[in-house]
């Protein structure tokens, strides 16, 4: 089997039984990798209604198709299993080189089933696939676990948790080596939950294309076409934080837990020159021609010799803004995190969420045993510590927002989430677009990756009132270059009066985003920019040698999608959950509140693209059946 | 005048295209660990350095191949393995002093760059030209002009 | 694909395994002259002086064949190759062949003189003629020519029992192997071993009236009741000769460095052919068990589209007589002379050796009573590796503790006493 | 990953050691002159290195073997031999470069080392860290760090 390792590598901790299934060309061409394998996996494999922490759920690594390969970006694995936070599906995508290795070991996916008698961790080399005991590992921090784990394992990629995934944090993350990881919705609670303290893989088969000189080609034109992406030069220099300072402007920020919309000293605190002054190098993921990554050190003060990959909107915006922290705090706080095995984005929320109500007075200093305050680094570490380590308030604030803010009576307005899952840095009343919509129809909760329109452009903000349009904003020859069906193109920009339809673009870079997680391409604004389906199926046909159309790998992306909400109607998602929290409606961020009637109006339209019922959600039985899904 | 890969260990990012590229081109298979240019990375201090053959001009592989399987090639200046007389005692593994060279057990014979007969592939594919294949005089003369440049950066100061 | 291959020495055997090795179905079709298996012809005297068991000079049984799927026709002799057709003609029929391998051997020479053909003249090539000299039970010996296999001989004899005498007609043992110095120990080990050594002697005749009786050279006459004629071989080519495939003048079969004959899709290899000498380059006569299982590879590998290149034979001469080693590569002096070259020697009365080397390489070796090390100096006369390189590296201790076995050679060639 | 004996040559200091244990364990003797691995040595210099069969995949000596006794094992990949065959002729000891080959004159046969069905006793009690077991790709990737690390003494002083 070409471009696939061609097997599932299936483990079960309760029995100690390994498995080692084949791939069937079938399964390979409807779900394609990745998040499709993952979907496929645990939609059969999963009982219904289950406690995510239990021993029936099941964690499960899919490797992107093109990951092995030098196709640019190719390096995204993903992780999925049910949520603990959401308790739908929960899923969440790493770049760096796990999934490199653990491809190059033979093995597309991997499957984890039951739950240890005590802490193990599993070793994976080649076909020598082993449990091992980590008694020894167990309560260690991710970086220290790694450090032993590397000097027994030379040249091993390492995915583990920290101690919030042990100590059963819900919002705990997979650490994917010291810097990356599968954050959001609380898989390190489920790899904890089966007292598997890391998974250590060594791959030295690696993967057989079908056409090399073929893939040379089709790679070099990757690499061109991302590289004449408006936005990959600034992304090479500044990555993600760029878009930080028109968040700012907006006052679309998540700012002290989403009561302001920006901060004065935002400017100071975020941007390029930040870039500037704390990094020099930048770090890539495997295969990667745009290395976002920064290398940080500081190099005096408070927090001197902090070492850190990561200089990312995200970590600065849940920090910097929702906490209020200043940089080089916020950059503590990411080691923190990457340390303890944390989601940045949730353990910002969490953290502002309790300091909010600190400030009024719903919990006091009796009950978290300090002073909490916008900005108060030491305060937000101590509690950071506490939630880890389950002590005090942190048992609580370990559940995640949602469930906290039941024991507190007053709470539930502060307590900002869709569906369970804390939202980060963007807030919709700041600047609607695609992208905020898509905090909502996101099958994984409150969350701003699965979908973005791939052509945003961040210098407008017309919020036009009805919610189901937002500014184009590019000339021509932008739009001719977009790949996209010429038809669907005509249908979702209207150049003439440089308008975007919210709704169907919504579908349209959904499926696209969910197509780059099952190929394993990083979904960076340069590469969604310019890598559309053509090329991504060029390289898959090339990679593999299963002949696919653009038109193919978007209908699998589909269907992927579609089995995923079927996942989650089964586990009880209803379309009064697929709402933002009352704040958003009611409390003006300067000056705006968004229009409940008119975003449930935006849903309809957005059901109707899809092909779902547009009062339940539902796929409707004709799309099942378009997308083979019916039986 | 020979070319020579030169490396700016400033510049790498640690991606690995260059890997996955030149195995896929000498072996058909993508696997940094059949890869002849190899990146060292160590993700404590956060640094990348690609490693791939020296050259040297008078190369202790060369020496202690005990059948004359290593060669130099007068003219690129790249030194070959010839796989049909490879023994594959894998004593140049242990020669190099760079920990370039490398052994393929399946094949049973050691492996290492060979220039891609003038046209190294992994300097095409790397994109933050980490990896140039320039002339001698050239790739020192970069080097003398970054000094050069520091020199006068600490005139001005 | 159908192989076939004339010989079942070691020459054919180590093609038909290599053709073996990297193609499970190729046909392969063998013809042994002899009913034997495959045995080794170097182990024959270790069997007359008793150190092994018959059983152990074979090297395969009948089964082994068939566990290889090699169809091997016993005791039959090609009479005639039929390059047009490419088939092969025996007494029995004839066989098709895509490639054929000739590994036809050699045979010993006997000198015409009188007498040679009363019973008790024997040579040692094969075990019939072995077997044949242990039913004679031989007491009084000679062994005339003092190459490897009369040295061998000599000792084996001796050691079984019987009163030896060796016959060499140059003026010292092992002329082409060892120069004077080596020989004079060599001498001095066989007469020690009671060996009666006689140099500069001409054989003239041998008397006896059906029995060998006594042994007639230029000096005296030699009462005995066996004679082994170890004087040289000759190539078994006549059947080459007649399917006109061109012979070389030194008298084997002509290939070039893929042991591709002058006809299209026959190969030659093993004691029939003439090999390329890897140090003059001149084609040679190369009649040792390493050189031919490496013809025979190589012209398997290329039988089979691999196309292989044979570096070229190096005359190795490796002896054990009396626990002693003496090992000879190369060139001796005389082999040399017209030409310059130093040497370099040393030794006590433990161990001796001797480095010839013709400009800048080395070309020669030989020892007495060494064993550990020399096979560096095998690599660097391989290898064609100058002097001047070796002491390069060899002086700079940082880099020979990357090319470690540069010091073994080092001490050979560089040091005043070495440290063995 | 295939585990071999990799030598550090710079860290041996000449004690032989490793040839008394080697020699004990296979042929029970208290006897260097029996040991596979061999230390060559040059006093003058203070230089010494071990030197040991290096399974070769396309093995010397097995070309040389008047008996074919010597044949590559197809699960370990070593170098082993029909020990009952060897008919002590010595003719792969004088082909092999790395002294690999040891002549036992106990028994009149020759031997080499069979890296003591996986754990070597050499690395065992070698006092100086010259001799390790390990797969060869890890001793280069060992080696690539060091050099790394040489070069970046250079490019960051700190790291």
């Amino acid at each position: 089997m070409y471009g696939y390792a061609g097997k599932i590598l299936d483990v079960n901790l309760s029995t100690g039984q390994i498995l080692k299934k084949g791939i069937s060309p079938q399964l390979a061409k409807q779900y394609l990798g990745g998040i499709g394998f993952n979907a496929r996996i645990l939609y059969d494999e999963i009982p219904v209604g289950i406690d995510p922490l239990s021993e029936e759920n099941v964690l499960v690594f899919g490797v992107g198709t093109l990951v092995g390969s030098p196709f640019p970006t190719a390096s995204r694995t993903e992780a999925s299993a049910k949520s603990p936070m959401t308790e739908l599906y929960g899923t969440s995508n790493s770049g760096a080189f796990f999934g490199t290795q653990l491809k190059g070991a033979g093995y597309d996916a991997l499957v984890i089933k039951g739950r240890a008698l005590n802490p193990v961790y599993l070793y994976i080399e080649d076909d020598k696939v082993e449990i091992r005991d980590a008694g020894a590992l167990w309560g260690k921090d991710s970086w220290e676990t790694i450090n032993i784990l590397k000097s027994h394992h030379y040249g091993a990629e390492i995915a583990l948790i920290g101690p919030a995934g042990e100590n059963l944090v819900r919002f705990a993350s997979i650490e994917n080596g010291y810097h990356d990881g599968w954050g959001r919705t609380g898989l390190g609670a489920v790899m904890g939950s089966k007292l598997l303290k890391a998974i250590v893989v060594r791959g030295s088969k690696g993967i057989r294309p079908k056409d090399p000189q073929a893939l040379l080609k089709t790679v070099k034109e990757g690499q061109d076409l991302i590289k004449s992406a408006s936005s990959y030069k600034v992304f090479t220099e500044y990555g993600t934080l760029n878009a930080s300072i028109p968040y700012g402007r907006f006052g679309a920020l998540s700012a002290h837990n989403f009561t302001k919309g920006t901060l004065p000293d935002w400017s100071e605190k975020a941007g390029r020159q930040v870039i500037d002054k704390y990094s020099d190098r930048h770090i890539a993921c495997q295969s990667c021609i745009i290395a976002c990554g920064h290398w940080v050190e500081i190099k005096e003060g408070k927090y001197k010799g902090l070492k850190v990959k990561d200089l990312e909107i995200t970590p600065t915006v849940s920090f910097a803004a929702t906490v209020g922290l200043n940089t080089e705090a916020t950059i503590k706080a990411t080691e923190l995190c990457q340390k303890y095995g944390v989601d940045i984005v949730s353990a910002g929320g969490v953290i502002g969420f309790a300091i909010e109500l600190f400030k009024k007075g719903i919990i006091t200093r009796e009950d978290v045993g300090y002073e909490l305050d916008w900005g108060d680094d030491d305060a937000a570490f101590n509690l950071l510590e506490d939630i880890i380590h389950v002590k005090g308030i942190g048992k609580i604030l370990a559940q995640g927002t949602k469930r906290a803010a039941e024991y507190f009576t007053g709470a539930d307005k502060s307590a900002i989430h869709v569906k369970g899952l804390e939202i980060p840095m963007i807030d919709p009343r700041g600047r609607w677009s695609t992208w905020t919509l898509g905090m909502l129809t996101n099958i994984r909760g409150g969350d701003h990756l699965r979908c973005r329109n791939p052509v945003e452009n961040l210098r407008y903000n017309e919020n036009k009132h009805d919610y189901t349009k937002e500014r184009f904003g590019f000339k021509k020859p932008m739009y001719d270059k977009l790949d996209m069906p010429e038809d669907l193109k005509a249908k979702i920009i209207d150049l003439e009066n440089d308008i975007v339809d919210i709704a169907q673009m919504s579908k349209w870079a959904e499926d696209l985003i969910n197509l780059y997680n099952a190929v394993g391409v990083c979904i960076r604004p340069p590469v969604m920019e310019k890598v559309g389906p053509t090329i991504l199926a060029q390289a898959y046909s090339d990679f593999t040698g299963i002949k696919v159309s653009a038109a193919d790998l978007m209908l699998a992306a589909e269907r992927i999608w579609n089995l995923i909400k079927l996942f989650n109607l089964r586990e009880g998602e209803e379309v009064k959950d697929i709402t933002f929290p009352r704040r958003f409606y009611e409390e003006a961020v300067n000056g705006k509140v968004l229009d409940e009637d008119k975003i449930k109006n935006v849903l309809k339209k957005y059901y109707e693209a899809r092909g779902w019922d547009a009062d339940t959600s539902r796929p409707k039985s004709e799309t099942l059946a378009r997308l083979g899904l019916d039986t | 005048m020979n070319n020579v890969i030169f490396i700016d260990y400033h510049k790498c990012v640690g991606c690995g295209t260059c890997e996955m590229i030149c195995s896929m081109v000498h072996e058909g298979i993508c696997s940094s660990l059949l890869s002849r240019i190899r990146i060292v990375r160590d993700q404590v201090n956060g640094y990348n350095v690609p490693i791939t053959c020296a050259l040297c001009e008078k190369a202790p592989c060369i020496n202690i191949c005990p059948v004359k399987a290593i060669n130099k090639d007068s003219g690129t200046g790249a030194i070959t393995i010839q796989d049909s007389k490879c023994i594959g005692c894998r004593q140049c593994v242990q020669a190099c002093p760079f920990g370039h060279m490398n052994f393929n057990f399946n094949k049973g014979v050691a492996f290492k760059c060979d220039l891609c007969e003038g046209d190294p592939q992994c300097v095409k594919f790397c994109w933050t030209n980490a990896i140039n294949y320039i002339p001698v005089e050239l790739a020192i003369g970069t080097k003398r002009f970054e000094v050069a440049s520091r020199i006068v950066e600490y005139e001005n100061a | 694909m159908r192989f076939v291959i004339i010989g079942n020495g070691a020459a054919g055997n180590a093609a038909a395994e290599t053709i073996r090795k990297y193609d499970e179905n190729a046909e392969i079709i063998m013809f042994s002259s002899e009913a034997f298996p495959e045995y080794s012809a170097c182990a024959l005297p270790d069997y007359i002086s008793g150190w092994i068991p018959r059983s152990h000079l074979f090297l395969k049984d009948y089964d082994d064949y068939k566990h290889k799927q090699i169809k091997i026709e016993w005791g039959q002799s090609v009479t005639e190759i039929d390059t047009v057709n490419k088939q092969v003609i025996t007494e029995k029929g004839m066989t098709k062949y895509d490639k054929l391998i000739i590994a036809s051997g050699s045979r010993a020479f006997i000198p015409p003189i009188n007498g040679v053909n009363l019973s008790g003249n024997f040579v040692i090539k094969s075990v019939s003629d072995v077997d044949r000299i242990i039913e004679h039970e031989p007491s009084q010996v000679v062994v005339v020519g003092s190459g490897n296999i009369g040295v061998e001989a000599a000792e084996a004899l001796e050691i079984r029992g019987c009163k030896v005498t060796l016959i060499e007609l140059l003026g010292r043992v092992m002329p082409k192997a060892f120069d004077a110095k080596a020989s004079a120990l060599l001498y001095k080990i066989l007469t020690n071993n009671n060996i009666r050594v006689l140099t500069d002697e001409k054989v003239l005749e041998v008397k006896g009236l059906k029995q060998v009786e006594e042994l007639v050279t230029n000096r005296r006459n030699i009462p005995c009741d066996t004679v082994i004629w170890t004087v040289g071989v000759r190539q078994n080519v006549e059947l080459a000769q007649k399917s006109g495939i061109s012979i070389g003048k030194l008298g084997g079969i002509k290939v070039n460095s893929r042991m591709e004959t002058s006809q299209q899709d026959i190969y030659a290899c093993g004691d029939c052919i003439e090999s390329i000498d890897l140090l003059t380059g001149q084609p040679a006569l190369s009649l040792l068990w390493p050189n031919a299982k490496r013809q025979a590879q190589v012209a398997a590998l290329n039988c089979l589209g691999k196309p292989t290149e044979y570096e070229g034979s190096v005359n190795i001469i490796v002896e054990e007589i009396y626990d002693t080693l003496c090992v000879s590569i190369g060139f001796t002096e005389e082999m040399l002379s017209g030409r310059d070259f130093q040497v370099i020697e040393n030794g006590n009365e433990r161990f001796y050796y001797r480095i010839v080397i013709s400009n800048g390489l080395i070309v020669g070796w030989q020892s007495i009573g060494i064993s550990n090390g020399i096979g560096t100096i095998l690599a660097l006369i391989k290898t064609r590796t100058p002097i001047a390189e070796v002491k390069r590296v060899w002086q700079n201790s940082d880099l020979v503790a990357k090319v470690p076995w540069y010091l073994t050679a080092g001490n050979f060639l560089f040091h005043e006493f070495s440290s063995i | 990953m295939n585990k071999r004996l990799i030598i550090h040559a710079e860290k041996c200091n000449g004690c032989g050691i490793c040839e008394l244990v080697c020699a004990l364990s296979h042929s029970k003797q208290w006897h260097p002159s029996l040991s596979c691995i061999k230390i060559t040595a040059d006093e003058e210099r203070h230089l010494y290195f071990p030197t040991v069969c290096a399974q070769c995949i396309e093995p010397l000596c097995s070309t040389a073997c008047l008996m074919n006794v010597i044949q590559k094992d197809v699960e370990t990949g070593l170098t082993v031999r029909d020990e009952l065959s060897c008919i002590g002729c010595r003719a792969c000891e004088t082909t092999c470069p790395f002294s690999g080959c040891t002549y036992d004159y106990i028994d009149g046969k020759v031997v080499n080392c069979n890296l003591c069905q996986g754990d070597p006793v050499c690395v065992k009690y070698c006092p100086n860290g010259a001799l390790e077991f390990a797969s060869i790709e890890g001793a280069a990737a060992f080696k690539r760090h060091d050099s790394a690390r040489y070069r970046l003494i250079e490019i960051f002083p700190e790291g």
